[in-house]
């Protein structure tokens, strides 16, 4: 068959099944084999950095626009920037609230990914299960915080939105169930054998290609780097213990589980934190325009998210610079696919987890 | 006629297509597929395929480079066919008005039939978006003849 | 012919694709419940069908249309040969050549999707027809090649070669683990990307021809002297096929195609095989 | 095999699936649904207008009314918590979709929390394909 083998290009998006969001991949196929990737981005650009410096304040939505995925770690990162600016201090309550829902967030946002893989690979039952498991969380959001998706629930100096007795018994029963669910999820996704043929040894991203590309969050932990941004205890998590999920094998199934263990790690964290909550004010009143530049991180659910801001004294933003985790992460995938079989690019590009709106924004 | 009136109802093969939109929209519109809402019930499947779909739920303001996808992925869908703007972005382009990069809502693009307020749409909403896109069959077949 | 036969075989004929149809919305149905969600009306393929027919067509080429009815007709006569008990290699032959003409329709457009897609639905023919035909050969060598002639009560002598009928089914539904020529992810609709509308419809209809006949063949497997008990028989064990591809279904992934068609070459072949000679060396059947 | 044990328990389990749209939808009491103007109270400092992010609102001093595009407003809730009158409030229901962008007009003369409702010009897409 090989004689008959002709390059055919075939376009991957940015209208396509496995990728909810415009991404544009050209693959050079022989056969069925990739021999060349190229990535074609910006379908989602619209100019975010732009509009964000118009109005710091509310510039705070806005933020939370350029990703619905990650919305609340956004919001946090950019709030967390300007306090820098203003120079005050954030209350610990404010911090646990922000801790709990980052973490919410994460296991939404894990959850969308592991039932991507699994669509990715046609275990439609798989995606089905994440995605039921999914909604409990949605829900609790939605409880906590008026909206599904854009929590707004943060402004310079705290958080504007308090969570009540009740709701922190909310948060604790629905931790309570969704914790056996996520269990069973954990066991399928690591015993599957159909899962299991399909992911491991799949999309090979070793640690010196990892250290390379620059990859972060699930992707470079799963190549076996140890790093993590939440150990540098931005927002409550200096409160709690916990260490990097680190993975060794560095194939679509170890990005897979890295990603499904952080997933009960989340559920562990926010358990520690419902506790912690202390009585007091959610937030600080700021004076006046900010003044001054800042670098704001926060682990998002893909890896290191960071804003760079500078103003100075207006409304508007001197600048704002955003580096997103899929900026960094996207691009790896011109090492990974060449060389693999075009029934497992689905798999691995969603491995990756590519988020298109913050790496276009 | 009302047999294929009937079957038109109970069967919108769906098109998403995010058009540069933060990606709420999409996860809901994803929610939709999923057990908690689960459209299948009303006959609805995403089909991901311009030339099997009858709805098309568009999200996002419509980035300068997804135009010309957009008008395409529209011209190929054979009729009658539906457009639903998912969300205020793709409604009005609101909650991106001040990016530079963007048309501002599907409709500057395409023609639009059902425009779903909401930032994010609530699946609820996109469901009675999609209700409604169905009521307007009969007017649609009537007009294309 | 004796009349009534023939308006009995006539109705089979046209009644076997429609009971295809709604085994789809049950198997459909099955595999929403399964999946924790309520799914469609058993009915939604006949409504998915009314609509297609009544899009605007938008054609790409006529080459497609040939192609596309030449399937339909194929796969249609060899039910008709089945119903009315020809001889049933030859209906194998007429159903495989159908499906070739799937092929075909997807080579005659020159999108890279359905390029691949036809190169792979080439593949799972080439999977599933060698099992298809040993099962069929060794139904035929059993009691007759001639479906009228058929005597059936196979299941105790051939229950490996029923057991290797259930990847075909997997294939021939589009089922995980392979699901290989439809991979939406991959290939978004595989050979059926650039038929819309009523061409679209007509593959389909292609489709439920060439599962009623395959499901004729399984129906086979049972036989019984009395009417009654025969037909629930044979309805129970298509059920049963069915719902085991289902579950089967919603506890894989897909697999790749080098897989299924090593899978078929050798797992599938191979249970027919055994079967066969087990009945070589004792006659008198299984059990 | 647990994912095979749990397909067959899921298949006698009822289903996860809401009843939406034949049952009420499951919207929780503190959701940010939609803003509502009681307007006795609003003394028309156009704070709500000025601080919306999406240039939701118009306020019109002279004919006394407020206007709020419902295909505009991302319900953040800003306009609730600037307006020093507590004219505003969220309500949990959302917004409904309709087959045009829908712009809500509350005034003096209508009972609290009610509006008329307005349909905004549609674009009809651009006619032949601006390539
Ligand atoms: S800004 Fe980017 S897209 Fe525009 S011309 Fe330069 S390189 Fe090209
Ligand atoms: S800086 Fe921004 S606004 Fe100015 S020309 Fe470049 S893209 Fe346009
Ligand atoms: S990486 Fe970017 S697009 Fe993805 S979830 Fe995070 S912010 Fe959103
Ligand atoms: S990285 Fe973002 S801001 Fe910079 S040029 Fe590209 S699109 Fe513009
Ligand atoms: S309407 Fe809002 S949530 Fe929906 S895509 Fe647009 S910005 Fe995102
Ligand atoms: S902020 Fe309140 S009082 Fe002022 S115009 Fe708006 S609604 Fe009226
Ligand atoms: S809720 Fe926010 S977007 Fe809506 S009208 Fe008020 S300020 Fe504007």
């Amino acid at each position: 068959m090989t004689s008959l083998a002709r390059a055919t290009v075939i376009p991957f998006g940015p209208q396509h099944a496995a990728f909810l969001e415009p991404l544009n991949v050209r693959l050079v196929l022989e056969e069925e084999k990739v021999v060349g990737a190229e990535l074609n981005q910006g379908y989602n650009h619209r100019g975010m950095e732009y509009a964000l410096s118009l109005d710091y304040k509310k510039s705070q939505y806005l933020c939370e626009r350029v990703c619905g995925i990650c919305s609340y770690h956004h919001s946090s990162c950019y709030c967390q920037g300007l306090e820098a600016l203003y120079g005050v201090e954030v209350p610990m309550r404010a911090r646990l609230i922000r801790t709990i829902m980052m973490e919410c967030q994460r296991l939404t946002s894990h959850l969308l990914a592991l039932g991507h893989i699994a669509e990715a690979v046609g275990y439609e039952n798989l995606f089905m299960q994440c995605f039921r498991e999914r909604e409990l969380i949605m829900t609790l959001v939605n409880r906590l915080s008026g909206n599904r998706v854009h929590y707004s629930m943060n402004v310079i100096g705290g958080v504007k939105r308090d969570i009540g007795p009740e709701q922190v018994k909310d948060v604790e029963v629905t931790m309570k169930e969704v914790r056996p669910r996520l269990e069973e999820l954990q066991r399928v996704f690591r015993r599957d054998s159909t899962l299991g043929k399909r992911t491991h040894g799949v999309g090979r991203f070793p640690r010196p290609a990892a250290e390379g590309w620059g990859t972060v969050g699930p992707v470079s932990r799963a190549s076996g780097i140890p790093r993590d941004i939440r150990q540098d205890g931005f927002a409550a998590y200096s409160e709690v213990r916990f260490t990097p999920i680190v993975r060794e094998e560095a194939d679509v199934y170890a990005r897979m589980m890295v990603r499904m263990d952080e997933c009960l790690q989340s559920v562990d964290i926010i358990e520690e934190c419902l506790p912690l909550l202390p009585d007091g004010p959610a937030a600080v009143q700021v004076k006046g325009h900010p003044t001054g530049e800042a670098f704001s991180r926060v682990e998002a659910p893909r890896g290191e998210l960071m804003y760079y801001i500078r103003a100075k004294g207006a409304l508007e933003l001197d600048r704002i610079k955003l580096r997103t985790p899929a900026l960094m992460n996207v691009p790896a995938l011109l090492a990974m696919l060449p060389g693999c079989q075009l029934a497992d690019v689905p798999g691995i590009v969603v491995s990756v987890d590519p988020c298109i709106c913050c790496t276009d924004r | 006629m009302s047999l294929v009136q009937g079957a038109r109802r109970r069967s919108p093969w769906i098109l998403h297509f995010d058009t540069g939109s933060c990606n709420g929209c999409d996860l809901e519109v994803w929610a939709l597929l999923t057990p908690r809402y689960d459209v299948e019930r009303f006959g609805a499947v995403n089909k991901a395929n311009p030339k099997h779909a009858d709805i098309l739920l568009i999200t996002g303001p419509v980035t300068k480079k997804c135009e010309d996808r957009l008008r395409n992925l529209y011209e190929q869908t054979s009729g009658p066919k539906l457009v639903v703007a998912c969300g205020d972005c793709a409604s009005t382009g609101a909650p991106f008005h001040n990016c530079y990069n963007v048309c501002g809502g599907v409709d500057k693009v395409i023609p639009v039939d059902v425009y779903v307020p909401g930032c994010a749409a609530r699946p609820e909403a996109l469901i009675d978006g999609l209700v409604l896109a169905l009521s307007l069959w009969e007017k649609r077949m009537e007009e294309e003849g | 012919m004796d009349p009534l036969a023939l308006v009995v075989q006539l109705a089979i004929i046209v009644l076997a694709p429609l009971a295809v149809g709604l085994l789809r919305g049950v198997d459909r149905k099955l595999t929403a419940r399964m999946q924790n969600r309520r799914g469609p009306p058993v009915v939604q393929p006949f409504y998915d069908m009314v609509k297609l027919l009544s899009k605007s067509p938008i054609l790409i080429n006529n080459l497609q249309v040939t192609f596309a009815g030449a399937s339909l007709l194929f796969q249609a006569a060899a039910l008709a040969l089945f119903v009315a008990g020809g001889d049933l290699l030859i209906a194998f032959f007429v159903s495989g050549a159908g499906s070739i003409f799937l092929v075909l329709g997807a080579f005659s457009v020159r999108s890279p999707y359905s390029y691949l897609g036809g190169q792979r639905e080439l593949l799972a023919i080439l999977a599933y027809e060698p099992v298809l035909f040993l099962a069929v050969l060794s139904l035929g060598m059993r009691s007759s090649f001639l479906v009228s002639e058929f005597r059936g009560g196979l299941l105790a002598d051939l229950p490996l070669v029923l057991l290797a009928m259930v990847p075909v089914m997997v294939i021939l539904l589009e089922k995980s683990p392979y699901d290989v020529p439809a991979a939406h992810q991959e290939l978004v609709s595989g050979p059926y990307i650039e038929y819309s509308g009523p061409y679209l419809a007509i593959m389909e209809g292609a489709r439920w021809f060439q599962l009623a006949f395959v499901l004729g063949v399984i129906t086979l497997f049972v036989w019984h002297d009395n009417i009654m008990v025969s037909l629930l028989g044979k309805a129970a064990i298509v059920l049963l096929v069915l719902f085991v591809t289902i579950v089967i279904d919603n506890i894989t992934a897909r697999l790749t195609r080098e897989r299924m068609v090593m899978f078929m070459l050798t797992v599938g072949i191979a249970l027919v095989a055994v079967n066969l000679i087990y009945l070589t060396i004792f006659p008198e059947g299984l059990i | 095999m647990s994912m095979l044990t749990s397909s067959l328990k899921n298949l006698f389990r009822r289903p996860f699936t809401t009843r939406y749209p034949r049952a009420p939808a499951d919207i929780p009491p503190g959701n940010r649904g939609k803003v509502m103007w009681d307007m006795e109270k609003c003394i028309f400092c156009r704070r709500c207008e000025r601080s919306c992010p999406t240039s939701a609102i118009t306020t019109n001093k002279e004919a006394k009314t407020q206007r709020v595009v419902r295909n505009r407003c991302i319900a953040c809730n800003v306009c609730v918590e600037v307006c020093p009158t507590q004219t505003l409030s969220m309500v949990p229901e959302y917004s409904k979709p309709d087959v045009a962008p829908v712009a809500h007009v509350f005034a003096v003369d209508l009972p609290r929390h009610e509006y008329r409702v307005e349909h905004l010009p549609k674009h009809g897409g651009k006619k032949e394909g601006a390539k």
